[in-house]
């Protein structure tokens, strides 16, 4: 249950927040929004039903490479654009679950590892296209360039991804994916068509992504195959993962978290991502679910998962 | 005459190279009490997973209620009414017993009942096996026999016409075997489902069994009545060269 | 639960308002990739860098107060160096950027300089169109790509009678560009050529080679930046391509990096590459300082040109704050403007017409340098050179 | 012709060592149904030892080869013991730890070893003139002849040993070996460093070739993935065709198709194996 006596105060907070902000840190709430999107629905599929894709930053790649040929090449405003980019991007994630997620765990970490490489290569190479590793300059949703307009188009939209996630999470669906967590064999004995429930999350999963992509090169105003990388696709893990896999306010409080810490490492350049990966490393070892779950040990706070 | 309510003809199934299951042919009648038995390695729990979809048959037909079911998916089998439990027991250890039960109502596929009405439901078959009062603990808190009987409880929740059970008496104490005999008979008379068993407490399955397939090496080497069974000269063969080994 | 998530966000919110220094020091900004597989440059850029400060603040910084940089890395990537630009004019608000040595990530990065309006001063990005945009508040103080060809290697390649040019470009900004600009010099002169595109972080080129083989060039114009170079000198050879056909790297800096040699063994020996640096050829007495301080601060001679480029244009931009007398980013622009500044590579002065890439750019001499027995002789152009072009068999 | 043949010959020789290198991530699979994601990093990290070894520790090469590749396999009967055992039986955060550590070794490489590319000295120099057709590297062709002899190495290990014995009872039936007295907490450690010590072998092997960058390891672990699928998950034979295929297939690809797409082949073949072959050219069908 989202306690509304948190809720309410921290709704408001979020609206009111950006009139006391610097154009610098509103830049910075934009990310860790675009985070919250992306942790968020990765964990659906990896908190949710213990799927691992490793393509979910290859979805927002395509959300975010659709959507921006589409307004540079035939001029299809971005409004538009991004659902396009997203239904391109679910289309890709029904094929490729159909494909891979009947063979097991492994094989659709192996298979989305795969086609994030394809899809880096393709858009490296093609670059008459998407001019490869030169980036492609793209136009943003509003016409005067306002990072307050952005806020709150990402809030807004972070908001409802939550909202259907939460939705999701609570309902018979949701029930069902953590069958398919658990046990997949009981899950599949008790009636369960775990390759169906499993497919579902994955596409609903990689249409979040390629909504998030979208936004997020129209927020960017240029877009290169670093938002397809696995460097990205590092990030959005190691958010879920320290935030807390499988709970719901986890990857939200990852994304911030991280965000905000990597502003302030920043100075030490490099070492910001290894410093990442040896957290994410010592938290999926020692404490597998996360800073939601330490918290909760720790206050012994009640969260309905 | 009662229905034949699974049939099994030829089935045979093996793991590389090691043959599990050598063209084994059985049949099940409605409303009966099988019990399967044999030593360790004898392939009882192979044709359970044969049957419930888990490894289609290398060759061979099973028929369930007079349908072919040997290609289809363990849900479609679940669906169709053959409900089952795990040797090792295998509840959704992060989930309430409620949840547990819910899923095997939401596995059925069923329109038109809301989650509420649903839980109502599911909460029933928890009365039924004596959980009630724990419907909101996580499934991994339980006990063994507490998480036994949720697991019997879930099969049950699918509304099934078979119930598979393996092994279910398995790690129970004497009194707790008794309960769960009761349990059984229960479920057989006013429930109506055909029970097949896989048991190694004999005394058990000797008493509550109608009839008993003995397995051997991926081989069905008798069936019967009990007291035939326990007289059998090649089943108590099988027995010892187990115990001598 | 939901108590300890909002302690957290009032924390990182608190410290996010009350960003704000005392400042007693004069920052500017520097981009360039620190990490990835350029990084190479950014080490290149931290000892020019710690050359320039030790100079400047040694005459007293600027505008009487010390001056410091920021560097930002942008991991040779046009996305994260547009957001790196972007953080040194929102969150440093310095007066000015200065660095960068990828064409792409400098395409971004001016888009964003022009959006906040903060002048930035371009070192090692080639593209033509980075000045060509005409933006007002970008300059470059080097080499350019149409400048690299049309004076070095275009009348390198002529001048020395070759017959059969080979092309091989990465895919980036910086190789298609000067590639294409290669391509419209040789047509110009009639010269057959050939054309091949390479995938930047690629490590075997024995099929590019083996393509290239059946063309039979005597000058294979190599247009890799990074470690690629290396690997494809020496399959080159083993393939018997080379010396045969002589290679020329474009870019300059991978055939000084240390690692050069042990990579390509003693295939490197008879390969070119364009450097705006020689250990024998001074231009200015800054050159000979900047050297002399090298050597004393790292012990050992300045290998990659990039080190003097960055020196450059951070002394550049420090003289336009010290003219400009603050840090306004139009009174800086009109200093640049008016810049008449000695550095390594001779006396900078910035084009002024608008229309073409000329505008806002500076480019210093280049030359074309041979390696011989692992010396550096300078073959081109003929007054600066140190020795004659060998040719291979 | 030659130049066909050229290519050829470079995909055989490409092919031997992705076959090594698929080995030690199929060893692995198949007994303990890990993917190992830090392979290319183990195979980055050998390389740079060895050159480290042999460059500044003024090794010989011939020495310096064997013991970076025992260094290796230390750290991974290491990264079993910390990181891998407490994960058996839960196949998410095998994947999440692996790939976790695979960033982790790759920065921790650019930390260590420096952005820049290292190349250890080659044994041998020159090139030899094949049937008078083409000139070929001597160290390619010597690497050729080192990888055939680990692969002989490898299924003498598996085919007539003890060790490999049990390891094909692991991998068939895992409950079953433990009846039959294997100890499988030791043979999985002692398999994990195996695997990984092929991947240093594959690395040590390539480095006097082609260079190593600490960027690099993603596309290594991806194309020992990809012979792995094709072959089979668990065959070791499986790998010794898919990386001979792999390796011919992309170089005549780039040869004939385009460079630039040197790498999707490997994907293609992925993704068509997915669709008509799930379980690989020698995998089992369940």
């Amino acid at each position: 249950m989202m306690k509304t006596w948190i809720s309410l105060p921290l709704i408001f907070l979020l609206i009111f927040l950006p009139f006391f902000l610097s154009q610098y840190w509103l830049h910075v709430m934009i990310i860790s929004l675009f985070y919250v999107m992306m942790a968020s629905s990765w964990n659906l599929i990896a908190g949710y039903t213990g799927q691992i894709s490793f393509a979910h930053a290859a979805f927002a790649g395509v959300g975010a490479y659709v959507s921006g040929m589409l307004a540079v090449n035939i001029g299809i405003p971005p409004w538009l654009g991004i659902f396009v980019g997203t239904f391109v991007a679910s289309l890709l994630g029904v094929g490729l679950g159909y494909l891979c997620i009947r063979m097991g765990g492994i094989y659709l970490s192996l298979t989305t590892l795969g086609f994030s490489e394809i899809l880096r290569i393709i858009i490296t190479n093609e670059d008459r296209w998407t001019r490869g590793t030169m980036g492609l300059q793209i136009p943003g949703f509003f016409t005067e360039y306002s990072k307050m307009s952005y806020y709150f188009l990402f809030l807004i939209v972070s908001a409802v991804f939550l909202f259907i996630l939460y939705r999701l999470i609570h309902s018979e669906m949701g029930l069902s994916f953590r069958a398919v967590l658990n046990d997949e064999l009981a899950a599949a004995s008790s009636g369960i068509d775990t390759i169906r429930v499993r497919i579902l999350a994955f596409t609903i999963s990689s249409a979040m992504a390629g909504m998030a992509g979208g936004l997020y090169g129209h927020y960017l105003m240029l877009i290169t195959p670093d938002i397809p990388s696995l460097g990205q696709m590092f990030l959005v893990l190691a958010m879920a993962v320290i935030g807390g896999m499988g709970s719901f306010i986890g990857p939200i409080l990852g994304a911030f978290v991280l965000e905000v810490l990597s502003e302030y490492i920043r100075i030490y350049g490099e070492y910001h991502v290894l410093l990442f990966g040896l957290v994410a490393l010592g938290v999926a070892r020692f404490a597998p679910e996360g800073m939601v779950g330490v918290i909760k040990k720790r206050w012994k706070v009640k969260e309905s998962p | 005459m009662s229905r034949r309510i699974l049939e099994g003809k030829g089935v045979a199934k093996s793991f590389g190279g090691l043959m599990a299951l050598r063209q084994i042919d059985f049949v099940l009648e409605e409303g009966e009490i099988v019990g399967l038995i044999g030593p360790n390695g004898a392939g009882k729990t192979t044709l359970f997973n044969v049957v419930s979809g888990v490894y289609p048959p290398d060759r061979g037909e099973l028929f369930f209620d007079g349908r072919l079911i040997s290609s289809l998916k363990p849900y479609q089998i679940c669906r169709l009414g053959i409900g089952r439990t795990f040797q090792i027991v295998r509840p959704f250890l992060k989930m309430t017993c409620l949840e547990n039960i819910l899923i095997s109502l939401i596995g059925r596929g069923e329109r038109g009942k809301t989650l509420e009405e649903k839980k109502k439901e599911a909460r029933e078959f928890l009365e039924f096996v004596g959980l009630r009062n724990r419907e909101n603990s996580l499934a991994k808190d339980l006990t063994l026999i507490e998480k036994k009987r949720l697991e019997v409880a879930r099969a049950l929740a699918t509304k099934p016409k078979l119930l598979l059970l393996d092994e279910v008496l398995a790690g129970l104490n004497p009194s707790e075997i008794l309960q769960a005999l009761e349990l059984i008979h229960v479920i057989r008379t006013q429930m109506k489902i055909t029970i097949f068993w896989i048991e190694h407490v004999m005394g058990a399955i000797m008493k509550a069994s109608d009839r008993i397939i003995v397995l051997d090496q991926g081989e069905k080497i008798k069936e019967g009545k009990p007291e035939e069974i326990v007289s059998d000269p090649r089943v108590i063969e099988a027995y010892l060269g187990e115990s001598n080994a | 639960m939901g108590r300890i998530v909002g302690s957290v966000l009032l924390a990182v919110i608190l410290s996010m308002t009350s960003w704000a220094l005392a400042q007693d020091t004069i920052k500017i900004g520097v981009v360039g990739p620190r990490t990835g597989p350029a990084a190479a440059t950014g080490k290149a850029f931290e000892e020019g860098i710690a050359i320039a400060l030790d100079h400047i603040n040694a005459k007293g910084g600027v505008l009487g107060k010390k001056l410091e940089v920021v560097f930002e890395d942008t991991g040779g990537v046009p996305e994260k160096a547009a957001s790196a630009f972007e953080k040194l004019a929102t969150r440093d608000k310095v007066p000015i950027v200065v660095g960068e040595s990828h064409s792409s990530s400098a395409l971004a990065e001016i888009e964003v300089a022009n959006r906040y309006k903060v002048p930035f001063i371009i070192c090692e990005a080639w593209h033509d169109d980075i000045t060509k945009k005409n933006y007002r508040w970008v300059f470059r103080a080097g080499p350019v790509n149409s400048g690299v060809v049309d004076f070095y290697i275009a009348p390198f390649v002529k001048e020395n009678g070759f017959k059969k040019v080979a092309i091989v470009r990465e895919n980036s900004d910086w190789g298609a560009g000067i590639a294409e600009r290669t391509e419209y010099n040789m047509k110009n002169f009639g010269l057959p050529f050939v054309t091949l595109k390479v995938e930047r972080e690629s490590k075997d080129f024995y099929t590019e080679l083996t393509k290239l083989k059946g063309e039979n060039p005597d000058i294979i114009l190599a247009y890799i930046y990074g470690t690629g170079l290396h690997f494809f000198v020496a399959q080159a050879n083993e393939v018997g391509l080379s010396p045969k056909s002589l290679i020329l790297d474009g870019a300059g800096p991978p055939s000084l990096w240390d690692s050069f040699w042990k990579n390509v063994g003693k295939a490197g020996d008879l390969e070119l590459f364009i450097s705006s640096m020689h250990e024998k050829v001074h231009l200015t007495p800054t050159s000979r300082k900047f050297w002399e301080d090298y050597k004393k601060k790292f012990g050992k001679d300045p290998s990659d040109y990039k080190t003097r480029s960055i020196y450059n244009v951070v002394l550049i931009a420090a003289d336009a704050i010290n003219r400009a007398k603050s840090t306004n980013n139009e009174a800086i622009v009109e200093a640049l403007e008016k810049t008449n500044l000695e550095v390594t590579t001779g006396i900078v002065k910035f084009g002024l017409k608008q229309g073409s890439y000329e505008y806002h750019q500076w480019m210093p001499p280049m030359l074309v340098v041979q390696w011989q027995d692992q010396k550096q002789v300078v073959v081109f152009p003929k007054e600066a050179a140190t020795g004659e072009l060998k040719r291979g068999r | 012709m030659a130049e066909f043949l050229m290519y050829f010959t470079n995909g055989l020789v490409i092919g031997v060592i992705n076959a090594i290198s698929a080995i030690g991530v199929s060893l692995i699979v198949g007994i303990m149904r890990v993917i190992n994601f830090a392979h290319g990093e183990l195979y980055i990290f050998a390389g740079y030892f060895s050159y480290h070894l042999s460059l500044t520790f003024g090794l010989s090469p011939i020495l310096a080869m064997p013991l970076s590749v025992f260094f290796i396999f230390l750290i991974g009967i290491l990264m079993e013991r910390l990181l891998i055992r407490p994960t058996y039986g839960d196949e998410m955060y095998s994947l999440i730890i692996t790939f976790v550590l695979s960033i982790v070794l790759q920065n921790s490489a650019l930390l260590i070893f420096g952005p820049y590319p290292n190349k250890p000295p080659a044994l041998i120099s020159g090139s030899t003139q094949i049937f008078g057709l083409f000139h070929y590297g001597n160290q390619r062709l010597l690497s050729f002849g080192i990888s055939i002899g680990i692969l002989l190495f490898v299924f003498y290990l598996i085919k007539k040993t003890w060790f490999g014995k049990s390891v094909r009872a692991i991998s068939q039936d895992r409950e079953m070996a433990s009846l039959m007295g294997i100890d499988h907490w030791r043979i999985n450690m002692i398999s994990f460093g195996l695997g990984a010590a092929l991947a240093g072998s594959a690395g040590v092997i390539i480095a006097p070739i082609f260079p190593v960058t600490p960027t690099g390891s993603s596309a290594i672990s991806l194309t020992a993935f990809v012979v792995v699928v094709l072959g089979g998950m668990g065959s070791l034979k499986g790998c010794v065709v898919g990386g001979l295929i792999l390796g011919i297939l992309e170089n005549l690809g780039a040869a004939y198709v385009s460079t630039m797409y040197r790498h999707i082949f490997a994907f293609i073949i992925l993704i068509l194996v997915l669709v008509f072959r799930p379980w690989g050219l020698f995998g089992q069908k369940t």
